[in-house]
């Protein structure tokens, strides 16, 4: 599964983006980004304070309960500033 | 015949004349066009460049479901958003919509509401770099979530 | 800086892009420009042109009260208005409303306002001339007031 | 003092102004417009209608019981169709 990442999220990680083997156990966003947060000090630090990340299923907006199961890719990021 | 919006995500400028003008190019039937326009800004005078990073993909689409909810609630004859990513001075044309309808108050609210879930939902992040202080990323303003509020079905909006 | 609008009525067309331009010109200060322009419509097809008549010295005198009350209202950083008068066909450009401030409400709200006052106080009359029905002058229309109300001051407005 | 008169006013006065001498005992406009009225038909015509009719005094808005005394100039008008 690719996973990604933008702007403030993308410098703490240190990367944009990663393809993943996700464990079967997964099942929502937020079991996804406790998962994540163990890879290295830079995605704790990046999926910390989930209050202020949000995060996109195949480019779509959706919350931290919603599944992973068939996404192709899964990003998280801070509130948008574009306009 | 609804409107079929038309969407760019590019790096160079935008030309909001020459917007205007093709929405409402060979018709008769348009009596209104509201464009907004949105620039760097630097209210302190040391704003150096802001830096646009989006999600490529994420972004065209986002902005394509928003100008099509706009179609669908309000009589458009043409909408035409473009948003700039990139790295952009003070001075520099950030978005532009264009919204164009028989009805005034068609086109101005659709151009408000357009601007208002943009802000919120299209994936952009800007990053400023300043002259003699640090710089950063841009943090979301609470006021936008309440201005996007406005347009959520049932509520009443008050001015 | 409070802005000092600009306000003109001319029987020659106006460019949009060159106004919307202008007002930001040499500028960093400002972050939103919203424009509105209006154009003469044919809903049925049977339009030959529109010719408008107003009141010289009054128009000009009511246009710039207008911008001047937006002007208090709004923080803003310009008004543009500009309005034709004389013959013009279907499709052409009949008025034009630009406004610059740092914030986005502000240059929405100010260029809706300029646009729903000057509907109902600047002195311009249209009359149509169709091809095969008889035409006649425009006759003004209730809604115009209703949305002019919407802006009276200890109204609360709701969409 | 000059009368002005607009769009469809105009083309049923015939003219689109007149320099007139008011009686001292027209006090507002009201009675300015009852007074007009007895020129000609199509004054009487014109001006029949004083709620379809909008009046400037030295151009700016004013309503019927306003005073003529003092004014250069008073326009009457249909309601504005500009935009």
């Amino acid at each position: 599964m690719l996973i990604l990442y933008f702007a403030s999220l993308r410098e703490r990680v240190g990367y944009g983006e990663e393809t993943l083997d996700v464990p079967t156990d997964i099942v929502t966003i937020a079991d996804l980004a406790r998962w994540l947060s163990t890879r290295s000090e830079g995605h704790s630090e990046a999926l910390a304070n989930t209050a202020a990340i949000r995060v996109a299923r195949d480019q779509v907006h959706v919350d931290f309960d919603a599944p992973v199961e068939g996404a192709r890719e899964i990003a998280f990021f801070p509130p948008v500033t574009g306009g | 015949m609804a409107a079929t919006p038309s969407v760019s995500v590019q790096a160079e400028a935008f030309d909001t004349g020459a917007e205007v003008a093709a929405l409402a190019a060979g018709r008769t039937d348009i009596g209104a066009v509201v464009s907004f326009t949105g620039l760097v800004r630097d209210l302190t005078g040391d704003l150096e460049a802001m830096t646009l990073e989006h999600y490529p993909g994420m972004t065209e689409r986002e902005l394509t479901a928003i100008a099509e909810d706009a179609c669908k609630r309000w009589p458009l004859d043409g909408v035409r958003v473009i948003h700039r990513h990139g790295r952009l001075t003070p001075g520099d044309p950030i978005v532009l919509v264009v919204t164009a309808s028989a009805h005034r108050r068609a086109a101005f609210e659709a151009a408000d509401f357009l601007m208002d879930y943009l802000k919120t939902r299209a994936p952009f992040w800007k990053k400023e770099s300043h002259r003699n202080t640090a710089g950063g990323w841009v943090e979301a303003k609470a006021e936008d979530d309440t201005d996007a509020a406005r347009w959520e079905k049932g509520k009443k909006v008050q001015k």
